[in-house]
C-alpha cells in the first residue's frame, strides 16, 4: 500500500481526532486548535491526493487553506481575546449567552 | 527508508494530536503538541513531494499560528486550563462515536477504492511548479484570499482593540 | 557518500560550535573592553600565561559545566528541561544548507562543500528559523515567573514579525538570482559585470572602449539589493534578539528576560545559541549577497584554468577549494565583526519602537524594494543582473 | 407599409437625448439630492429637444430622399421574447410618423422654450424648475417612442409613458390637494381605456398566433392581417349584447377605448377638463398638441384595421362626431379660460375621430397637425394673460386687456380665427376636409354627421368668440389691486408665441385642397395627401368642385356667423348673455354644470367601487384575509414553533451547533458510502 494511500487514511484518522476535540473540549482554544488539526488533515488529503493524481492544483489549494486558517485564527482569538476581557473566562459554556 | 520516516511521522502526528486533545491540564503544552504534528505532517509532505507546501506549512502553522496561540494564552496568562472535558456526558460519548465512526467509515469507504499513484514529472512540488500555478491559473483566487486576510487583520485588530477611538 | 556528510556535519559543527562560538564570547568581551576603554578579559591563566584571556571561553564552560541545574518551584519540569535544546538545536542545523565552498572535480567524483544542497534551501533557513521561536517561548512559560513571561511574550511577538520581513527582505534577491538555491546563488554571484555596462544598455553609447570593461564589480547580491542586505542584516538581528534588539533580554526591564530562572549548561544553551545564531547570520548574509565562497575578481573556473597548467589540475582545485572555504569563514568573520560593532555601538530600542521599525519601516521598504527589483528587471530582462 | 426601408442608427438618438436628459436631472433630484443652476436645466433640456428636433427633421428630409413609401428603421434589440412572442425595441419612421415626430419635437421645443418663462418663479421652490424639465423631457421621450414604435408593444410602451408623465405634470403643484386629486382622476381614467387598449393588443396577437404569423410589428401585422380579417370570435355568454362578433371589429372598438382614455372621447372625457389644472405648457403640450392625439395616431396606425372593420368605423366616427358637439355645447358656458380651451381641445379631437371613422386618415392628421398649431398657439397665450393677471383664470373677471397686452390679443386672435376655420388660416382647410369627408363617406347616417360637424364648428367660432372679447375687451373687471401690475412677459413666451401663430396661419396650405388647387392651376396641391397616401389605405372621396365649394362657404359663413353672434353679445358688457341664461334657464345650467357627468360617473361608478374595495376588499380580503391569516398568522405560527420547538436547539452552545453539523456531515457521508 503505497505512502499516498497511506496518508489519506492518515488525514482520516487526524480528522476525527480533531472532530472529537472539537466536540469535546471546553476550552475555547483548544477547541480553536482542533480546528486547525482538522484544517490540517484536511492539507494532508490535498498533498495526498495531488501525489496520486500527480497533479499540483492540491497544492495550491493547500495553500488557500492555510491563507484561510491564518485568517481564521486571527479572527478567532481576537474574539478570545474580547471574550476573556468581558467573560473573565475561556470556556466556551460561558459563552452560550445569544446576546449580550 | 521512505517508509519508515512516514510511519514515524505518521506515529508523530497521531500523537500529538492525541495530546493536544486529552490534555485538560496544559494549555500551552496542548499547543505544544499540535506543533509536534505539525511538524511531522510538514515532514509527510516532504515525502509526498510537496517540498514548497510543506516549508510553508512549518512556517505558517508551526512558525505563526501557534505561536499567536501560546501568545495569547500567555497573555491572558492562563496558568492551568481549570476545566476538562465538557461536562456534557452525553456529548462527549457522542463525539467520541462520531469521531471513531467516522475513522471507520473512511477506512471502509478508502479500502482499495484510491487509484494508483501516478509517476511524477520533475521539479513537482517545487516552488517553480506551484508558484506558476498559483500565479496563472488561480490568480484570481490568490488575490481574494489576500482580500481574506486583509479583512482578518482589520476584524482582529477591532475585536482585540480595548477602545476604538 | 554518507560518510561524506556526516564529515561535512561534522566539521560544521567543529568549526561554528567549537570554534567560532567560544571565540566569538572572547571576542565580545575584548571588543567591549576596547570600545568603552577598558583592558577586558584577561585574568584567566594556565601557569601564568593570559595570551589576551584567550583561556575565557574555556574557563566559562568549565564553570557553565559544574554548576547546578536548578529548576524552579512550580516549573513546568518537562519543558523547562527541553526548552534550552528546542533554542539550540534549529540554530545549528540552519547551517545544514549553507555552502561554505564551491563543488570541485576530483577525478570523477565531485565534492560539493555544503553538508543539504536542497532546492528551497532558503525556505528551509526560514521554517527552521521560525521553530527556533519555540525555544524562548518555552523556556519563558514553563519557569513559572512573570519576568520570564513577559520576556517570552516580548519575545515571540518580536520574532514572528521579524520572520516576515526578513522573509520579504530577500524576495528581492530571489528575483536577481532566479533561484531558492543556496549554492547557485553563491555560483551566479561568483562572477563580475561591467560597471559603466548600464551605459551601453541605457543607448547612452553605441559601446564602450574596451579598457572601460576593465573596470568590473563583482556580482554580488550587496551591489544588486543594498537595500536587501540593509534590511536583511536589521531584521535577523532583531530575529536573533540581540542587541540593540534584545528586549526579551533586557537586563534593566526584565532581569534576563525568557531564560532567568536558568542556570548551568541549560543557560549556556541559549548563550550558545545566540552566538551560533550569529555565526550563522554571518554566513546567510554572506552566501547571499557577499558572493559566499566567491574570490572577488576570481571566479572557480580562472583559478583552476590559471593554476591548473602549472601545478596540475587537481592540486590546483584542491588549492582552490582551500582558498574558497577561507574567503567565505573571512566574509562571515566580517559579517561577525559588523554585528559585535553594531550590537556595542547602538543603545537598546524600546520595545515599540521594535515593533515600529518592522511593521512601519521595513515592511513598507522591503515591499517597494521588491516592487522595483521587478520593474528593473522587467526593463533590463536580465540585461545588468 | 410596403416599399424600401433604410437601416440608420440615427432615429435611436431622437428619442434618447430627452430620456437622458430627463435621467440626469432624475439622478440630480432623487440621488444627489441638489438642483443644476437653472441655466443648466434650460440648456440641458431644451437643447436636447431641440436637437432631437433637428434629428427628426433630418429624419424627415432623409425620408423624402427615399422612394414612396419607403421607411426609416433603427433596430436596437429584442426587447421582450417568450415563446412565440417577440418584441423588437426598434423604431420606424414612415410618412405618418414623421409628421408626428416634427409635430411633437417642434411643438415640443417651442413649449419648452415658453416654460422658460412660464415656470420662472418654480425654480427657487423645492427644485421644482428642474422637477419640471425632467418630466417634460420623459414626456418627451414617451411620445417619442409612442410615435417611433415599429410595433404595438412599444407603442404601448409610449402611451403608458405619457400617462404616467400626464399623472406627474397635472398633480405637479402637489401642495395643492386638488392639482394632486385631478392626477390621480387623469390616470385613473386612462387606466379603463389603457384595458381595453391592452385587450384590444391581446386578441390581435392571438388571432395572428393562429393565422401562424406571431407579429405585432406594424408592417408585419398588415402584411398578415388578410388572413385574419373575415374571422369571427364567440363571446361568454355574460357580456351583454351579441355574442358573435367579427374579430376586426372587437379588435378595432377594444383599441379604440384605449383611444378614448388617451384622447379623451365620450364616455372617459371626464379626465382632460381637469387636466388643467397643470401648468399651462403642460396642457398646451401634454393636453392640446400631443398626448391627447396619441389615440388618433393609433387609429391612423392601425388603418389597415379599422379600413376592414366598418362597423368599428361607424363607432369611431360617431363617438366622435358626438363628442365634438358635446363638448363645444359645454364650452359655451365655461368661465374659467383654460377649461373653455380643454372643452374646444376634447371637440376638436372628436373632429379627428369624426374624420378617421370616415376613413378620412389624412384629414385626421391634418386636422391634428393644425389642431396642434393652433390650440398651443391659444393655451401659450391663454397662460400669457395668466400670468399678467397673477393666475387668475376666471374669465369673468378679466376683460380689457386688450390695451394692456396687445400683442399677446393680437396672437390670441390669430389662433380664434385659425380654430374657428376662417380661411385662410390653417383651422378652415383641415376642419374643412373633415366636414367633406363626412359629407361623402358611406357610414350610415354620415349627412347627420356631417350636420353635427357643422353645427360643432358654429359653436366652436361662438365659444372661442365669447372667450376672446370677454378675455380682452370691455372694460377690465380685475381687482384694481392686480389690474395695474397687468403686463406682457419676457421674451421666451413670446418667441413661442409668434412661431406658433404663424404656422396656425400658414400651415393650412399643407393640406391645400383639390378643389382650389386646380382652378389655380396646381396639380395635386394637397401635398401632406401625396405625402401620406402610400402609406394609409385611404380611398379618396370624390365629390365635384361645386359641391366642395358649397360646402366650404356653408363652413365659412357658419364660422363667422357664430363669431359676429359672440361679438354682438360680449364685445360690449351687457345684460343680454344673463337674460338669456335667465330665459334658458335649466338647458343653461346644465350645459353649465356640464351635464352633471362627473356626478352621474360619481354615484354610479365611483362610489360603489370605493365603497366594495374599502369595506370589502381592504378590511375583508385583505386586512382579514391575506394581512390577518397569511401574513400574521404566518408569522404566529412560526412564533409558535420556534418557542416551543426550536428554542431547545438554539442552545447557545457552539459544541451544540458544531455537534449537529458532525451529525449532518456522517448522514451525507453514510448516504454517499452506502
Amino acid at each position: 500500500m503505497d505512502l499516498a494511500h497511506q496518508a489519506v487514511l492518515l488525514s482520516g484518522v487526524l480528522f476525527a481526532i480533531g472532530t472529537v476535540g472539537a466536540l469535546v473540549r471546553r476550552n475555547i482554544i483548544v477547541i480553536l486548535m482542533s480546528i486547525e488539526l482538522m484544517l490540517n488533515a484536511v492539507n494532508l488529503a490535498f498533498v495526498a491526493f495531488s501525489r496520486i493524481w500527480a497533479h499540483v492544483d492540491g497544492q495550491i489549494f493547500v495553500l488557500m487553506v492555510i491563507v484561510v486558517a491564518a485568517a481564521e485564527v486571527a479572527v478567532g482569538l481576537g474574539i478570545v481575546i474580547a471574550l476573556f476581557r468581558n467573560r473573565e473566562s475561556i470556556n466556551v459554556e460561558d459563552a452560550s449567552l445569544l446576546k449580550w | 527508508m521512505i517508509q519508515v520516516l512516514f510511519s514515524l511521522f505518521a506515529l508523530l502526528a497521531v500523537i500529538g494530536a492525541l495530546a493536544m486533545v486529552l490534555n485538560v491540564r496544559n494549555t500551552i503544552a496542548a499547543a505544544l503538541s499540535l506543533v509536534v504534528t505539525m511538524i511531522s505532517l510538514g515532514g509527510i509532505f516532504v515525502l509526498l513531494e510537496a517540498h514548497l507546501v510543506a516549508v510553508i506549512q512549518i512556517m505558517v502553522y508551526a512558525g505563526a499560528i501557534v505561536v499567536v496561540f501560546l501568545f495569547v494564552v500567555m497573555l491572558l496568562n492562563l496558568r492551568r486550563d481549570v476545566f476538562g472535558p465538557s461536562g456534557q456526558r452525553l456529548t462527549k460519548a457522542l463525539g467520541a462515536v462520531a469521531g471513531v465512526w467516522l475513522v471507520y467509515r473512511l477506512l471502509v469507504l478508502l479500502e482499495g477504492r484510491l487509484p494508483a499513484t501516478q509517476p511524477l514529472p520533475d521539479g513537482f512540488g517545487g516552488y517553480r511548479d506551484v508558484g506558476m500555478a498559483l500565479f496563472t491559473d488561480f490568480l484570481l483566487p490568490f488575490e481574494v484570499t489576500s482580500l481574506l486576510l486583509l479583512a482578518a487583520i482589520v476584524g482582529a485588530i477591532v475585536l482585540a482593540k480595548r477602545r476604538l477611538d | 557518500m554518507d560518510l561524506e556528510v556526516l564529515l561535512k556535519t561534522l566539521f560544521i559543527i567543529l568549526v561554528v560550535v567549537g570554534a567560532f562560538a567560544p571565540v566569538i564570547t572572547w571576542v565580545e568581551r575584548k571588543q567591549s573592553a576596547v570600545m568603552q576603554d577598558r583592558i577586558g578579559a584577561n585574568r584567566a591563566d594556565i601557569a601564568g600565561i593570559t595570551v589576551l584571556g584567550l583561556f575565557h571561553p574555556l574557563a566559562d564552560v568549565i564553570k557553565l559545566l559544574s554548576k547546578e541545574d536548578v529548576v524552579p518551584e512550580g516549573a513546568h519540569r518537562g519543558m523547562h528541561l527541553v526548552a534550552p535544546l528546542v533554542a539550540a538545536i534549529p540554530a545549528i542545523i540552519a547551517f545544514a544548507v549553507i555552502p561554505y565552498g564551491s563543488s570541485y572535480r576530483f577525478g570523477e567524483d565531485t565534492l560539493s562543500l555544503v553538508v543539504a544542497d536542497i532546492d528551497w534551501g532558503l525556505l528551509y533557513v526560514f521554517a527552521i528559523g521560525s521553530i527556533a521561536t519555540y525555544g524562548t517561548v518555552m523556556a519563558g512559560w514553563a519557569s513559572n515567573n512573570n519576568w520570564s513571561l513577559l520576556g517570552a511574550l516580548r519575545a515571540s511577538a518580536q520574532m514572528i514579525s521579524y520572520e516576515v520581513t526578513m522573509g520579504l527582505s530577500v524576495v528581492g534577491v530571489f528575483m536577481v538570482f532566479q533561484t531558492l538555491r543556496l549554492t547557485d546563488m553563491a555560483h551566479a554571484q561568483d562572477t563580475t559585470f561591467r560597471l559603466l555596462g548600464f551605459l551601453e544598455w541605457g543607448g547612452l553609447v553605441e559601446s564602450l572602449p574596451a579598457w572601460l570593461d576593465w573596470i568590473r564589480i563583482p556580482k554580488w547580491g550587496i551591489v544588486l539589493q543594498p537595500l536587501g542586505f540593509i534590511m536583511f542584516l536589521t531584521a535577523s538581528m532583531a530575529e536573533n534578539k540581540r542587541p540593540p534588539f534584545d528586549n526579551p533580554e533586557a537586563e534593566s526591564e526584565l532581569v534576563a528576560g525568557y531564560f532567568t530562572e536558568y542556570s548551568g549548561m541549560r543557560f549556556g544553551l541559549f548563550y550558545m545559541s545566540e552566538f551560533i545564531e550569529v555565526v550563522v547570520i554571518g554566513g546567510l548574509v554572506t552566501a547571499i549577497f557577499l558572493g559566499g565562497w566567491a574570490i572577488p575578481f576570481v571566479s572557480q573556473e580562472a583559478f583552476i584554468g590559471g593554476l591548473g597548467g602549472v601545478l596540475g589540475e587537481g592540486f590546483a582545485t584542491l588549492l582552490c577549494m582551500v582558498a574558497h572555504v577561507v574567503s567565505f569563514f573571512a566574509k562571515v568573520v566580517v559579517m561577525i565583526y559588523v554585528q559585535m560593532l553594531l550590537r556595542w555601538t547602538l543603545p537598546r530600542f524600546r520595545y515599540d519602537q521594535v515593533m515600529d521599525l518592522c511593521w512601519k519601516i521595513l515592511l513598507p521598504l522591503s515591499l517597494a524594494n521588491i516592487l522595483v527589483t521587478g520593474l528593473v528587471l522587467l526593463l533590463v530582462e536580465g540585461g545588468a543582473a | 407599409m410596403v416599399g424600401v426601408t433604410e437601416e440608420t442608427a440615427l432615429l435611436r438618438w431622437i428619442p434618447l437625448l430627452p430620456l437622458l436628459t430627463a435621467a440626469v436631472h432624475g439622478v440630480m433630484l432623487g440621488v444627489l439630492r441638489r438642483s443644476l443652476p437653472r441655466e443648466g436645466v434650460i440648456a440641458l433640456s431644451c437643447g436636447s429637444v431641440i436637437l432631437s428636433f433637428v434629428l427628426s427633421l433630418v429624419a424627415f428630409f432623409r425620408l423624402l430622399g427615399l422612394p414612396e413609401g419607403g421607411a426609416l428603421v433603427d433596430d436596437l434589440y429584442t426587447w421582450i421574447g417568450a415563446g412565440h412572442f417577440a418584441a423588437e425595441m426598434g423604431l420606424r419612421v414612415d410618412a405618418l410618423s414623421a409628421v408626428m415626430i416634427l409635430v411633437v419635437t417642434g411643438v415640443g421645443s417651442l413649449i419648452h422654450v415658453y416654460s422658460i418663462g412660464y415656470m420662472d418663479e418654480d425654480h427657487r421652490e423645492d427644485r421644482g424648475f428642474q422637477r419640471f424639465f425632467c418630466y417634460l423631457n420623459l414626456f418627451t421621450f414617451s411620445m417619442l417612442m409612442l410615435v417611433l414604435g415599429e410595433n404595438l408593444v412599444v407603442l404601448f410602451l409610449g402611451w403608458e409613458g405619457v400617462g404616467l408623465c400626464s399623472y406627474l405634470l397635472i398633480g405637479f403643484w402637489y401642495a395643492d390637494r386638488f392639482n394632486a386629486y385631478c392626477g390621480a382622476k387623469a390616470f385613473i381614467v386612462n387606466r379603463v381605456g389603457d384595458f381595453g387598449f391592452l385587450l384590444g393588443i391581446f386578441l390581435l396577437f392571438r388571432a395572428l398566433l393562429e393565422a401562424g404569423t406571431p407579429t405585432l410589428s406594424f408592417a408585419g401585422m398588415e402584411a398578415a392581417f388578410g388572413a385574419i380579417a373575415e374571422q369571427t370570435v364567440q363571446l361568454p355568454a355574460w357580456i351583454p349584447g351579441p355574442s358573435e362578433w367579427r374579430l376586426p371589429t372587437l379588435i378595432g372598438l377594444c383599441l379604440f377605448i384605449g383611444a378614448c382614455g388617451k384622447s379623451a372621447q365620450i364616455p372617459l372625457y371626464v379626465w382632460l377638463p381637469d387636466a388643467m389644472a397643470g401648468p399651462t405648457p403642460v396642457s398646451a403640450l401634454i393636453h392640446a398638441a400631443t398626448m391627447v392625439t396619441a389615440g388618433v395616431y393609433m387609429v391612423c396606425r392601425m388603418d389597415f384595421l379599422y379600413a376592414a372593420a366598418p362597423g368599428a368605423s361607424a363607432t369611431v366616427a360617431w363617438i366622435g362626431g358626438a363628442t365634438a358637439l358635446f363638448a363645444a355645447t359645454i364650452a359655451i358656458a365655461q368661465t374659467d379660460i383654460k377649461k373653455v380651451l380643454a372643452y374646444s381641445t376634447v371637440s376638436q379631437l372628436g373632429y379627428m375621430f369624426l374624420a378617421a371613422g370616415s376613413g378620412a386618415y389624412t384629414a385626421a392628421m391634418f386636422h391634428l397637425g393644425t389642431h396642434a398649431f393652433f390650440k398651443a398657439l391659444l393655451f401659450l397665450g391663454s397662460g400669457s394673460v395668466i400670468l399678467a393677471c397673477h393666475h387668475e383664470q376666471d374669465i369673468r373677471k378679466m376683460g380689457g386687456l386688450k390695451e394692456r397686452i396687445p400683442r399677446t390679443e393680437r396672437l390670441f386672435w390669430i389662433g380664434v380665427l385659425a380654430i374657428s376655420g376662417i380661411p385662410p388660416l390653417a383651422g378652415f382647410f383641415s376642419k374643412d376636409q373633415i366636414l367633406a369627408a363626412a359629407f361623402a363617406s358611406h357610414l350610415p347616417g354620415h349627412l347627420v354627421l356631417y350636420g353635427m360637424g357643422l353645427f360643432t364648428a358654429a359653436l366652436t367660432a361662438f365659444y372661442m368668440g365669447r372667450l376672446h372679447y370677454l378675455t380682452f375687451h370691455g372694460e377690465c373687471r380685475l381687482d384694481p389691486a392686480q389690474r395695474d401690475h397687468v403686463h406682457e412677459r419676457g421674451p421666451t413666451i413670446r418667441v413661442a408665441l409668434y412661431v406658433l401663430a404663424f404656422f396656425s396661419a400658414t400651415a393650412g396650405l399643407f393640406g391645400f385642397p383639390e378643389a382650389l388647387g386646380v382652378p389655380l392651376g396646381v396639380e395635386h396641391p394637397h401635398s401632406l395627401w401625396n405625402f401620406l397616401a402610400p402609406v394609409l389605405s385611404e380611398e379618396r372621396h370624390h365629390l365635384d368642385h361645386a359641391t366642395e365649394y358649397g360646402m366650404m362657404a356653408a363652413a365659412v359663413g357658419i364660422a363667422v356667423g357664430g363669431l359676429l353672434l359672440a361679438r354682438a353679445l360680449y364685445r360690449e358688457p351687457s345684460d343680454l348673455p344673463a337674460r338669456i341664461a335667465e330665459r334658458a334657464g335649466a338647458l343653461y345650467r346644465l350645459i353649465r354644470d356640464k351635464y352633471y357627468v362627473d356626478e352621474i360617473y360619481d354615484a354610479v361608478i365611483v362610489r360603489p367601487l370605493v365603497f366594495v374595495s374599502d369595506r370589502v376588499l381592504y378590511r375583508q380580503v385583505d386586512a382579514g384575509l391575506i394581512d390577518g391569516l397569511g401574513v400574521n398568522g404566518t408569522a404566529r405560527a412560526v412564533r409558535l414553533a420556534a418557542a416551543h420547538v426550536l428554542r431547545h436547539a438554539h442552545s447557545g452552545l457552539a459544541q451544540g451547533y458544531l455537534f449537529f453539523l458532525v451529525v449532518g456531515t456522517l448522514v451525507i457521508l453514510g448516504y454517499l458510502v452506502g
